[in-house]
């Protein structure tokens, strides 16, 4: 009977939701509010970091923008008793990412790393994720893009530049996850330092109100972040499980 | 029954080989254009989006399903009176389906075909759409069975195959019939076709009870379709797509739409194939009351959705539903009520039902709304989702415009092709509606006016 | 060597009567063709069995085995974790196992029905084209020319306005 | 073997049976698109293809003086981060400092040295060789010398630092001319004059806002475009949420909301130009009854005597109730920080109200203390950024003498005064009576394009240099700008076309150094010789400071703790002069520097086209920002196309229709507006700083661009601006939200925040 006790012993394992106990890293980023000035360094940082193209203003305006990580920007009140605050929106990265389960060809699933990797060559361009996404963070190539030379020596080798009829997002800079993952090893540490790695918008970002890190990690900044009184998830109500942790704003956004 | 009553068996043959073998110079020029408008608006657009991408459309980046999509779901609505209306009817052995089924159900298939060609053109790279087919490859490639579009994948699959199957084998005596009066060509291919059909009476019983299986088998087969396209959307957690109601509602609007474009086709058989006896002002009258019943079905399932998006409460709820009354596409929005929930009012009167122009009419006012209704759910609701900010709007480009363009002419150029080899309306079962021949004395019986070929 | 007779009726009621007769008179592969399926026919030449039922169920069956092992089998060997969901993910699942039931049901009783009906035919047979117009054919298959004769006369007798003899290929 | 490779068959498919569209689909699924991504044949030694290497070097996008470190490739640059050592960026960096890497790849880079042939101006532009360009300036520049006409040649140069300055002037010196001129439109001059009145200090301080708890921000958008953003943002960042149970408020006081004024807790509006007397009215507040007890109490308040807080409130606009509030937390939190900038130093009375603004920092103790305002020490190298800056009026002079004819040679170094200079000016008709005009400009501008000769420099990326962020951060910083890349083009450091000159014209004895590199080694000997360092030897000093980045002394300096009573009794602020009367011109037109833009120079790099503006999200184009109530007032909404008319001319610009700006004013960014600065640049938008008045401030002479009145005239035509904002409501979704307090996290429930159960599948 031990064929049926095997059967049943596996039948657990896959029937179990989530299933990323197993995964060594949660890459999470946590953004506070509070710090963000909305200045936009985060979004040129992000362009250079991973080849994001200049799609032109006649693209721009028909609303085809390649920004992986964009500010939002929400007004409360009436003049003169009137705040805007800003929201940096990037991809959430969902352990319940509607995203992931639409994609018929599982061009984007959930990776080792905990990131809600997507798989360029694989995507076959249905948009259907780009639908599926409550945060809309996903972008299409909805042409071949094109780099005026020599803007294009400025391209990042480390990340594809990618062509018409792919979906891409933000990737939380994974080439920069492996390299320090290599790095780690290299120096015979199983696991990443807090603070070893950060993406290009965390690293840029001047008032510093991105941080990035490994939640399995109890010690780190983020760690601490997400048990933060401040901590919330934007739209928590869909029960996407985002790794990105927004910090509340502090006194009345209508002011 | 509803023929009249000097039609004879010999009569219902010679009508249906005389509309397959006769063929005027009208329909080589309907053909002509049809081919034409096909090729230069759907897939010269098309091959011009494969070169420059998805961009040639004018979708972007809130609203990335546009046209294309809304397309396929109106094709595939479309496909859904057909085969299962046909089923249907078959099961409750309703006679009055005999003499329309067999266009229905092509309407079946081809609107399918060109629902899938509309997937080819909303793909980004429709190159690799094999990607989505479980075939074991050395890429590690596979589908992702969670995906409501693999559902579809799956459920198109089956139904397109269904319904080929449930056509083809319905005609399999009438391609026997055709065989037998034919020369050259025609009959070589008839001799293919009919796969040797004698009309035995086991051939008979087994095509019996073959086709009554399909027919069980095809119904909830059709259901799930319409449901699993409705998933696509129901499945996503954008407000106004997320709702229950979903699948019911594609349902009834798929099979609301689908008989409406019936009335439309058969009044075009009726008139230009000369099947004036055989299409009458009954089916007329019973597709109306039909068409009436869904009309008002889809009607209480619009109000309850306006119903639930404002009782709900919800701010993303209640935009979505006041942006879709009032917004941006508030004129579409009125011209599709108009047309698919007021205007079929008129089918009350039995006067409007049994008249064949209003009709007409009143069946592409009806699939124009459909169209419309299929555009609004993907327009509005994608323009307006969770974050105000990412809102936008999407106006179709000429691109988008002529491939739906195009894709009718498709539609009708298949729809051509077919009158032409299928007997468009199914001999045997005329023959049954008829009354059964009198035996005659052997004295008054002629030589047959044709010779068989076989 | 054996032969068919064939006799063309004008009238279903005429048909079934002769074939009647000649069931009676012992000739056992008597079959009727028809342009449109006979209702009378199973009380007249006896209750037919159809396997197509079978190919059906099974058809299905086998569907909904392959169609699940298809979604849950295949997603334990590519393991991509998708939505936070498990691996064996029932709803979705189900829904393709649905459809495979639905499709190979489908196809199973196509099958079943080409082979039950003994379709594409390969060979010719017994066949009178008028039988797709509007003649009701009865046929009988006899081993020698006396089985000949006495069908012959029955289906004269029966009414048949004209009869056939037909070599069937082997 | 069969001659059929797969390309062939490749071919045969396509023409064959399988048809266009299958043939089609075939090439697109099998094409592998490459990009050239190892630029070297045979690399140098010291790259492995594939390992990155970085530089640290200085930013130039702004004049903070960030250190950034810039990741290479394979010898191309690839990313540019702020260099973590360097205390000004500490690793961080701006929008505008990640574009650099655009302006080095630019497409639309001088690719050498150009002379305009054939005579008169609109003669075509030849490529020739260095030399001959050297030498041919070196001849003219040469002739004038020689005559003793050095002073007929003008140097005109963006503001810049460091040795690169100290070579200028040199240069300038020994050409015999007195009339080396920086300018830069955003120069805070009337900064440098208000801390020069108040303090003595002809240096900017430091304003240190990480350890303040209170800031009060006059007009200054000190996260945008004033002065030090990055460093200010790490700043903000820290001061709000960097330090446990204490947050930093930020109260912002200007006409239009800035992104400064959008990250701070208050954004208060008074009328333009009285910011200073608001200043004013809460120094009378703290001097009469926040308890000030300095030894001169007596004669701040005979000083302060005429700015009630009643008085104030009814001249600037802002309740009496918020000025005493203001002043009670100002006084009462400590350490607190006033500064002022942008506009509010820009009407007429800007060093007034400056001086006020400052004023504040004395009357609560702020000075010389952490959180408060630091003095920085005296620079390290030559005069400090002031020192050669020309004002609206040295501008006007050198125009009257250009028109004149006093001007015989004029050499441009990247700066671009027909477009930051208004209409008003005429500087580009003075310009045209220059016989010879030398740009050593990176790109084609506006004022380049007028030059009959283009020697074009290295962009900051490919040249040596070195830079003393001013104002530093309370102590002596400097850093060494090393090239990241070899030269794309036949362009040359500035440094070296002016030592190559100086070879030309025989003043080697003055100017001996071969080049650049060889200038600063032998220049920062002396900075080694300070002693501030553990390096042994200058080899390892350095490449200490090649490698760090960096070189700083982290002592202080002792402030001066008081104020002359002279000054006090001058303290008092005019109200604004407007240009324009307010009937005709009814509204006051607010410009405002472009946080990705700068003064226009970015609007060449696609990257800074196409970052969504912070505030508006408007990309690629100008637009006027508008009230609610004045666009509904005028029938106006979003992307209706107004005339905006000032007594010196119009530009006509799509409406924006901006939630946090007074009724009576109108703002329009600058930055757009080119016509000769490359593709991505031009005709994009307009520029408003044409029609500004030529009004100055009084004491400095500097362009008062705050104070021209204006009047909007609707064309009719409307544009659809481009921009990624939908609507920037939030309509009760809360996607932002806010707590009240910094620690107990309390917030209100709502039906959003009720955990729904996941329904396992």
């Amino acid at each position: 009977m031990s064929f049926i006790n095997d059967f049943l012993a596996s039948w657990r394992e896959y029937r179990r939701p989530g299933y990323y106990e197993k995964f060594d890293y949660a890459w999470t980023m946590s953004i506070d509010l509070d710090r963000c000035t909305g200045c936009e360094a985060c979004v040129t940082a992000c362009q250079a970091e991973n080849n994001l193209p200049i799609v032109g203003e006649d693209e721009f305006a028909k609303g085809r923008e390649m920004q992986w990580i964009r500010i939002e920007r929400y007004w409360e009140g009436e003049y003169p008793n009137v705040k805007l605050g800003f929201i940096p929106m990037l991809c959430q990265h969902c352990d319940a990412a509607p995203c992931e389960t639409v994609c018929p060809v599982s061009a984007t699933y959930h990776n080792q790393d905990g990131l809600n990797a997507q798989i360029y060559n694989r995507c076959i361009g249905t948009r259907s994720c780009a639908v599926y996404c409550p945060y809309e963070v996903r972008y299409f190539n909805y042409n071949n893009h094109h780099w005026d030379a020599p803007l294009d020596e400025q391209l990042n080798p480390d990340v594809s530049v990618r062509e018409k009829g792919v979906m891409e997002k933000c990737t939380f800079c994974i080439q920069r996850i492996r390299q320090a993952k290599d790095q780690a090893k290299d120096d015979g540490r199983r696991r990443v330092r807090d603070g070893e790695v950060q993406p290009a918008c965390v690293q840029t970002c001047p008032a510093e109100a991105l941080v990035f890190g490994d939640r399995n990690d109890a010690e780190s900044q983020v760690s601490q972040s997400m048990n933060h009184p401040r901590a919330y998830h934007v739209l928590e109500e869909l029960n996407t499980d985002p790794s990105v942790v927004y910090l509340k704003k502090v006194g009345s956004n209508a002011g | 029954m509803q023929a009249e009553r000097d039609i004879s068996y010999a009569d219902v043959n010679r009508d249906v080989v005389r509309s397959l073998v006769e063929t005027g110079s009208k329909y080589y020029i309907t053909l002509a254009i049809s081919v034409s408008v096909m090729l230069a608006c759907f897939f010269a657009p098309w091959f011009y989006q494969l070169q420059y991408g998805i961009g040639a459309a004018g979708m972007n980046h809130p609203t990335v399903w546009g046209t294309y999509l809304a397309s396929f779901i109106f094709w595939i609505g479309l496909s859904h009176s057909g085969t299962l209306l046909s089923c249907v009817l078959h099961i409750t052995n309703s006679s009055w389906r005999k003499a329309m089924y067999r266009s229905a159900e092509a309407m079946t298939l081809f609107s399918l075909m060109v629902a899938v060609t509309m997937v080819m053109v909303h793909l980004g790279r429709p190159w690799f759409i094999h990607w989505a087919v479980p075939y074991p490859n050395q890429m590690e490639l596979w589908p992702n069975f969670r995906s409501p579009l693999m559902f579809d994948v799956m459920a198109i699959t089956t139904y397109l195959t269904g319904s080929t199957i449930f056509i083809y084998m319905g005609t399999i005596p009438d391609f026997a019939a055709v065989r037998d009066r034919t020369t050259g060509w025609r009959h070589h291919m008839y001799v293919l076709l009919s796969l040797g059909w004698r009309g035995t009476d086991t051939e008979w019983h087994r095509l019996g009870w073959a086709y009554t299986f399909l027919a069980v088998l095809i119904i909830p087969l059709a259901v799930s379709v319409h449901s699993i396209v409705s998933w696509d959307f129901a499945l996503s957690i954008v407000p106004a797509l997320h709702q229950t109601i979903f699948a019911p509602y594609f349902v009834v609007g798929a099979i609301y739409s689908g008989t409406a474009g019936i009335v439309t086709v058969m009044f075009v058989l009726r008139k230009y194939m000369n099947f004036e006896h055989y299409i009458t002002k009954l089916h007329f009258d019973n597709l109306g009351k039909l068409l009436l019943v869904l009309s008002l079905i889809w009607t209480y399932i619009n109000v309850l959705e306006i119903f639930t998006g404002w009782y709900s409460g919800t701010s993303t709820e209640y935009e979505a539903i006041r942006y879709k009354l009032f917004g941006y596409y508030a004129p579409l929005y009125w011209e599709m009520i108009l047309f698919c929930a007021v205007a079929p009012l008129l089918m009350i009167s039995k006067r409007f039902r049994t008249s064949f122009v209003p009709m007409l009419i009143l069946s592409i006012a009806i699939n124009i709304g459909m169209y419309t209704e299929r555009f609004l759910i993907v327009a509005t609701s994608l323009s307006r989702q969770y974050l105000p900010d990412a809102w936008g709007i999407y106006v179709p480009s000429l691109v988008e415009i002529s491939i739906m363009v195009g894709s009718l002419a498709m539609f009708v150029t298949l729809f051509l092709i077919f009158v032409k080899i299928f007997p468009s309306i199914s001999i045997y079962e005329i023959k049954e509606t008829l009354p059964e021949p009198e035996p005659k004395t052997q004295s008054e019986s002629g030589a047959p006016e044709w010779q068989p070929t076989l | 060597m054996a032969t068919n007779t064939v006799g063309l009726f004008d009238a279903p009621a005429t048909a079934l009567a002769a074939a009647g007769e000649l069931k009676g008179a012992g000739f056992d592969a008597t079959s009727i063709i028809s342009p449109i399926p006979l209702h009378g026919a199973e009380k007249v030449l006896g209750e037919k069995k159809s396997a197509i039922k079978r190919f059906t169920f099974f058809g299905g069956l086998f569907g909904m085995l392959f169609g699940f092992s298809l979604a849950a089998g295949t997603a334990v060997l590519y393991l991509h974790p998708t939505g936070g969901r498990p691996i064996i993910t029932l709803p979705p699942f189900l829904i393709i196992t649905y459809e495979m039931t639905i499709l190979c049901g489908i196809l199973a009783t196509v099958i079943g029905f080409l082979v039950s009906a003994r379709f594409p035919a390969m060979r010719e047979r017994v066949y009178v084209p008028e039988a797709a117009v509007d003649k009701f054919v009865v046929s009988v298959l006899c081993s020698d020319d006396e089985h000949d004769r006495r069908a012959e006369e029955i289906l004269r007798s029966a009414g048949a306005e004209e009869i056939r003899r037909l070599r069937e290929e082997d | 073997m069969s001659s059929i490779d797969r390309r062939d068959f490749l071919k045969l498919v396509g023409a064959g049976g399988v048809g266009t569209g299958a043939g089609f689909m075939l090439r697109e699924s099998i094409k592998h698109p490459t990009q050239h991504l190892i630029p070297y044949v045979i690399p140098p030694e010291e790259f492995s293809p594939g390992i990155a290497t970085w530089y640290n070097t200085v930013c130039s996008m702004c004049s903070a003086g960030c250190g950034i470190s810039v990741r290479t490739r394979e010898g191309r640059a690839k990313k540019i981060e702020g260099n973590p050592a360097h205390p000004v960026s500490q690793g961080r960096l701006c929008v505008r400092g990640q574009a650099g890497l655009h302006t080095l790849y630019n497409p639309d880079r001088l690719t050498g040295p150009l002379l305009r042939a054939g005579e008169g101006k609109p003669g075509e532009l030849i490529p020739i060789t260095w030399d001959e360009g050297i030498s041919q300036l070196a001849e003219r520049l040469n002739v004038l010398r020689d005559d003793g006409q050095g002073n007929r040649i003008c140097f005109l140069s963006k503001g810049v630092r460091g040795h690169l300055a100290e070579l200028f002037e040199l240069f300038v010196d020994q050409l015999g001319s007195s009339r080396l001129l920086h300018y830069d439109f955003a120069h805070p001059q009337t900064l440098y004059a208000a801390i020069d009145r108040l303090f003595g200090e002809t240096h900017l301080p430091y304003y240190d806002l990480k350890n303040t708890r209170f800031l009060l921000s006059f007009g200054a958008d000190y996260l945008g475009s004033w002065i030090s953003p990055v460093h200010h943002g790490l700043g903000f960042g820290h001061s709000r949420q960097g330090r446990d149970g204490i947050r930093g408020r930020f109260v912002q006081i200007e006409p239009r909301m800035s992104l400064s004024g959008a990250a701070a807790d208050e954004w208060i509006a008074a009328n333009p130009g009285t910011e200073g007397i608001l200043a004013l009215g809460i120094g009378n507040y703290i001097v009469s009854q926040g308890g000030y007890q300095g030894s001169d109490r007596e004669e701040w308040a005979a000083s302060l005597a005429a700015y009630s807080v009643e008085s104030v409130a009814t001249q600037t606009g802002v309740p009496a109730a918020t000025i005493a509030r203001l002043a009670e937390t100002f006084a009462d939190t400590q350490p607190s920080l006033a500064i002022g900038g942008g506009a509010a130093g820009n009407y007429s009375n800007g060093v007034d109200t400056l001086v006020a603004v400052n004023a504040l920092n004395y009357l609560v103790g702020n000075l010389g203390r952490e959180g408060g305002l630091v003095f920085n020490p005296e620079p390290v190298v030559g005069r400090g950024a002031n020192a050669s800056q020309a004002t609206y009026s040295t501008m006007l002079d050198l125009a009257q003498d250009a028109r004149q004819g006093e001007i015989e040679i004029l050499i441009l170094n990247q700066t671009n005064p027909v477009f930051t200079l208004p209409e008003a000016a005429e500087f580009r008709e003075a310009l045209a009576e220059i016989p010879l005009i030398v740009s050593l400009s990176s790109f084609m501008d506006e004022t380049t394009s007028m030059a009959d000769l283009i020697l074009p420099s290295h962009t900051y990326l490919e040249s040596w240099g070195d830079d003393f962020p001013e104002p530093g951060v309370g102590f002596s910083v400097g850093a060494i700008s090393q090239p990241v890349v070899s030269p794309l083009y036949d362009t040359r450091a500035t440094g070296d076309i002016i030592l190559g000159l100086a070879r030309e014209l025989g003043l080697t004895d003055a100017l001996p150094w071969s080049d650049m590199e060889e200038y600063l080694q032998e220049s920062w000997q002396g900075i080694y010789a300070r002693g501030s360092t553990e390096a042994e030897g200058f080899e390892a000093f350095w490449t200490d400071v090649l490698k760090a980045g960096v070189w700083g002394e982290t002592t202080r300096r002792v402030a001066p703790a008081s104020v002359n009573a002279s000054v006090i009794e001058s303290v008092g602020v005019e109200a604004p002069v407007f240009s324009g009367s307010s009937d005709n011109y009814p509204f006051i037109f607010h410009p405002y520097l472009s946080n990705t833009l700068n003064d226009g120079r970015d609007a060449n790099l696609p990257w800074m086209q196409e970052v969504p503006d912070p505030l508006t999200s408007v990309v690629y184009g100008s637009w006027v920002e508008l009230n609610p109530t004045t666009a509904s007032e005028m029938g106006l909404t979003e992307g209706d196309v107004v005339e905006v008319e000032s007594p010196h001319g119009k530009v006509a610009a799509p409406v924006y229709v901006y939630p946090a700006i007074m009724p009576n004013v109108i703002a329009m960014p600058i930055g757009q507006g080119h016509d000769e600065y490359g593709r991505y640049a031009n005709g994009r938008g307009v520029n408003p700083i044409q029609i500004l008045s030529p009004q100055m401030e009084s004491e400095t002479g500097g362009l008062a661009w705050a104070s021209t009145r204006v009047r909007l005239t609707p064309t009719g035509q409307r544009i659809d601006l481009v921009k990624t904002g939908g609507v920037s409501r939030d309509l009760g979704r809360e996607i932002i939200q806010t707590t009240e307090s910094d620690t107990d996290g309390g917030e209100t429930a709502s039906l959003h925040s009720i955990p729904i159960t996941v329904i396992p599948t």
